[in-house]
């Protein structure tokens, strides 16, 4: 990276090892150069993951946008459900799906499912979760 | 009895000296940080216990510490002297970055491009303290070990320290966790006095749903990246990346759950005892350590302003202004720093949560370490 | 100017040859069938990401790639070396069938001895693709390791070639891997040429119960037996039958959970990844590259013709005939091959359910080819 | 293996490194006799371990016959139950000692238990799990 | 027909001798007692196994025993000598210290300091045994390390013995690990000799409830204090008492679970099965291993006595008299030996529980092993 | 430890491999005295740390004294509910919170909670959890 020269005349003050400080170490260590063109590389290397995201942003939001529909579409038919058994208590629901969930993720590796809670008015300590970077849902 | 007088002499009690005594204080004060303060316990008191361990007086002629190694013969070689060689051969960084993208959701950062610049300028830090470094008279290799802290991801600064400057690796360690603990009594001064009361009441726009196709593409497009303009970076990068496609990916749950939790952890205990251990006094205590403690404070501070203030240029060119105050969560220390900014900001409008917008530099800032972590292994190593 | 001018030269971009693009596409690819085909995601999606990640360009002289390690200092070894070491030492193959071990049920092999041949008729593949191999003009230590790949089990390949040829390790494993991904497409085309609908209509008894005792007898007799017969066996059959009997025992199941969870997917991530870096293009794109991936292909075909064949073979003398689709399941290839059988069979009679059946001779490939591999090593190391 | 002269030979030619292809240099590596003794010591291998599971099977068979006997005696008394409270749906009780297992697994490693569902006629997501070799029940 | 008959001479069957032979017996016995006994099945099954696989005859040319390392040429290293070689350089004891650390409740121990002083008496059995090895004729290396036998700890004698008698390893972790499984069988017939009726009757007051801050400070305290006093002792009571931290500060619990659960098993397992794999018949059916055999019951039942007989001698000054077979727990084997403690009470009373008071003899025990070997570890290393 | 002259000729003597046994070889190798003050060490190790312990236990009985008394105060305050809805059988009440308690572990690792089943007459096999060293309930 940067230049080989530099490299090399680094290399060659790191083992010359003359202990130095202030501006002269600075600038035999080319610090300044460094600085400059690490900082730049940096610029460089997100700005392009920028762009790059910003590109597959613009394409895939079309596609969600329509996507999104339908699923909304299919969301309203699927809220009203053909045939309502006996009420079974919320929180009774949750720690059983928490439950299969558990069982599945332990004993049946291979098959991939996700438990999702509603975000309903009753504050549960299942709501709390935090790890890093997490998504959490925006305010409505 | 004379041999009773002669063994009290030889335990650890006689051969204590002020250093070790201080050390084990130390090591005392991290775990108390940990428990009570619950300041990054995960790595601060495995962290305090190491250095307790480490700083145990006992005869130089047991192979007991971290750096007992005798190249003629392994049997020569301390137990701990083989832990510490994962975190000086820098094998056990990329292995914990490998969890750490299992469990990391890049998700904030795939809706908000612009973000991922906060995270660029936050490496200010990084690079400004390399130039103070080199005026305080430390080396190249040792300035850039040094200048890494302000990157304020551990395993970054841990595993540069050990490719390029190992004789420091322990105060590195040290300061760069310590910091990363003092987040919160570091940046809001900063934004006192470099953000204004209107510009840290703006709201953003909540970030759009994320595909998954997106979110699988994202690490394979930003190892190729990263990786092709600072090659140096592969290792970190490349680990951290192959860690969320294993999460994204939707078919290898399996891995990512081991890798995000048992490997993970054991790396974690084994990485911050062994960094621990390695304060031993004699090497510790140093002149040097006190100039690095101060450069690692002074490259926090320049981090956390460059974020900021590039946020503030970013306004002066853009139709929908972003809270600047998100630019302090790219200096990393994923996940604290997007607290401290999503605390601040509530302090002015209780409804204006943040969080989630800070997320994007933050773990922008950990790729934005990394390559600057490899620019300086590429130029040094 | 000059020096960012300079700078932008050495970065990958400008290193990047038509091999190295060339592979990474390869990984692209390898990640698109693992994610949206689910061929053996566990494996080809480490493996793609790997495949990737050693194949971006960068200055030879930085450490960072597989084979970067010097000899005489531990700080010139890349961190990627030191993971495909255990690859190399062939460490990681034995830890993956000790977690294989702990999760497979021999309780259908254990109910019908008879399958146990068709697990051994399949081998011919093995040593066919030996013969061709050694006709292709490969050494005898090559074409042992190519011949491994009818094996279709892949530790036992990597085990095998990291032992005998470990410099064609990458390509062997990757034929490996992506004609087990392929079993689906290779495996009923011969079936449809061997195998008359009639044969295909036979139904079997439903196995028997098996006993704790019985289970736990097994992979102590298999051992000895087989590491008896082919002692350079001993090694990978050794762990896979721990790994059973740990499961098995009833008295140790926090050690089989562990080893068929935590080490089985660390070991799986460190592997695979490992051995994708391996295929770096200089290496990879080679003309032998070529003749392994033919001889891979004519390998399972052959593994597959000897099951089912042989499976014909045994109905002339048994009373109660077998189906000889299940033949096909001898190649191992665990769990896919067996489910081929499955599928096949369904398409004559929806209601002739073979998965069960065709488990026996499955997992009695795994052991075959072990002692193959064993009477390799024997042989040539 | 096979012998020590062959060994020896082998060794020498890959140490030559002629390079060759054909016949010759499946000759020159003796590729025919190790190829033929190599299956035979694999079917011999497979052919020993299938004895020795015929073997055991015999002696086990009748064993389990009786046992299977008198189970299924206890069974059929077990399942007229002396006392039938409240009717729990089948869900719940399925959920519920999935959780009871898996605390127990987590908490009480120890102790060895296993939750096995019968077979009913609803068809619930517990019931697809799926391992390498795992066995299905036989259709009856 | 030639070839096939010189094959058949050079399988593992032609080259069986009858050290292998009983040695694979030994192996099934083991594993016999580990099933249907369940003597400590964590541990003797996998020894067990690897007893089998290390007594399977093969050629000497072949690398496949844990002996089998060349010291040039890593190709000629066997898998096995790579896993023995975590048992050799003594680093997988310690890491098992660590996860029996994260899973072990000292609060019995904290609740009773005068229990402590049982844990030292019980440590009787090594420095007896020492004694006795050297009357036997071992030298002072051997002797401590059959010594050790006595402190009923299996990772702290295999820590010990690697580090002063790697060749005698094998016979002194199989001796450790017997006698352990044995301890109901060898403790009862001491206890009936050296306790009277009326004195096995007695009653102890129910611990008190032990606060989280003692449970935080007990292992930082125990770390320092006897690492002070006998520096060999560092990297057993270390990593104990960081596992024991780690479990009990309440704010790393994912690093104590992982430490406690996966780092624990793969570690357990790959221990236990190398040791097993040691006990090559060339190397252990020897004279000395006869000898070690019966020192090591020698020094079960010396400790035993000697905690029961302290526990008697305490009583003397204590105005609220201690149950004295409490002392018999003080041999660790944790937690077999409180368990027997609390069986033999219950025959003279049946609502008499002392397996929570047997438990803080029972751990502190360990500590007492531990800084036992650290004395010899500084003397002898 | 004990003396580095008593190392030295230990150290001597190991070298000099002379094959000895009985009291001749105890005293070469100074058996009796390392023994001793082997015994000695692992005394005053343990004396010292059963010092400390009764130390820290004298200060924090204290403290926890008052601590327990206003914690049984709270606790009596809390066992009477301010409302009582329909009775859920306690069987289901363990079931769904050690499945809250399992999901909470899996998934929102940071936060640090407790499951404790209060003693109750009923034997539910959750109570016979057994580890290395725990504590079990004194018998009241
Ligand atoms: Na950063
Ligand atoms: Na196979
Ligand atoms: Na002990």
């Amino acid at each position: 990276m940067i230049t080989d020269s530099l490299k090399t005349a680094a290399d060659t003050l790191n083992a010359a090892g003359q202990p130095a400080y202030g501006l002269t170490n600075l600038i035999n260590n080319h610090g300044h150069t460094i600085a400059l063109s690490g900082i730049l590389i940096v610029f460089l290397g997100l700005i392009l993951i920028a762009l790059t995201i910003s590109l597959f942003n613009f394409f895939s939001s079309q596609v969600q946008k329509r996507e999104q529909k339908e699923k909304s579409r299919q969301e309203e038919e699927a809220k009203t459900p053909a045939f309502r058994g006996d009420e079974i208590p919320t929180d009774h629901l949750i720690a059983i799906t928490a439950a299969v969930e558990l069982y599945r993720r332990l004993h049946l590796d291979p098959i991939r499912t996700k438990v999702t809670f509603d975000r309903g008015e009753i504050h549960t300590p299942w709501k709390t979760g935090y790890k890093f970077g997490q998504r959490i849902a925006p305010r409505k | 009895m004379h041999i009773l007088e002669k063994m009290v002499m030889t335990t650890g009690f006689a051969n204590l000296t002020w250093g070790s005594a201080i050390m084990i204080v130390v090591g005392c004060v991290a775990i108390y940080l940990a428990i009570v303060k619950k300041y990054e316990p995960l790595l601060l008191l495995p962290i305090g216990f190491g250095v307790i361990v480490g700083n145990i007086p006992y005869n130089p002629s047991l192979p007991l510490g971290v750096y007992d190694t005798v190249a003629n013969g392994a049997s020569q070689n301390s137990v701990l002297s083989y832990i510490y060689w994962g975190v000086k051969a820098g094998v056990l960084p990329p292995l914990i970055f490998l969890g750490i993208g299992a469990l990391t959701d890049f998700s904030s950062l795939i809706s908000s491009p612009k973000s991922v610049l906060l995270g660029a300028a936050a490496q200010l830090g990084i690079f400004g303290t390399f130039v103070g470094a080199l005026l305080l008279g430390f080396n190249g290799l040792e300035a850039a070990s040094i200048g890494i802290i302000g990157g304020a991801d551990g395993p970054t600064s841990i595993f540069l320290s050990s490719q390029l400057a190992p004789h420091l690796l322990g105060p590195i360690a040290i300061a760069a966790y310590s910091y990363m603990a003092l987040v919160p009594v570091i940046q809001p001064p900063l934004m006192k006095l470099l953000i204004t009361e209107k510009e840290a009441r703006i709201r953003m726009k909540p970030p759009r749903v994320v595909s998954k196709t997106e979110k699988i593409l994202f690490p394979i497009i930003v190892v190729i990246v990263s990786s092709m303009i600072a090659p140096g970076s592969l290792t970190l990068v490349g680990m951290l990346m192959l860690g969320n496609l294993l999460k994204e990916s939707g078919v290898t749950d399996r891995l990512a759950r081991s890798t995000g939790n048992a490997l993970l952890d054991i790396c974690t205990v084994l990485l911050s005892f062994a960094v621990g251990a390695s304060t031993q006094a004699s090497v510790f205590l140093t002149p040097k350590a006190l100039g690095i403690f101060a450069l690692g404070l002074f490259s926090f501070m320049i981090a956390t302003a460059g974020g900021l203030l590039f946020a503030k240029f970013m306004n002066l060119f853009l139709k929908e202004k972003i809270n600047p105050l998100i630019g302090a969560a790219g200096v990393s220390a994923v996940p604290d720093s997007a607290r401290v900014v999503q605390h601040y900001a509530l302090k002015f409008d209780k409804d204006n949560h943040l969080l989630m917008h800070a997320m994007a530099p933050n773990v922008s800032g950990v790729i934005g370490s990394a390559i600057a972590a490899g620019v300086f292994i590429a130029l040094f190593q």
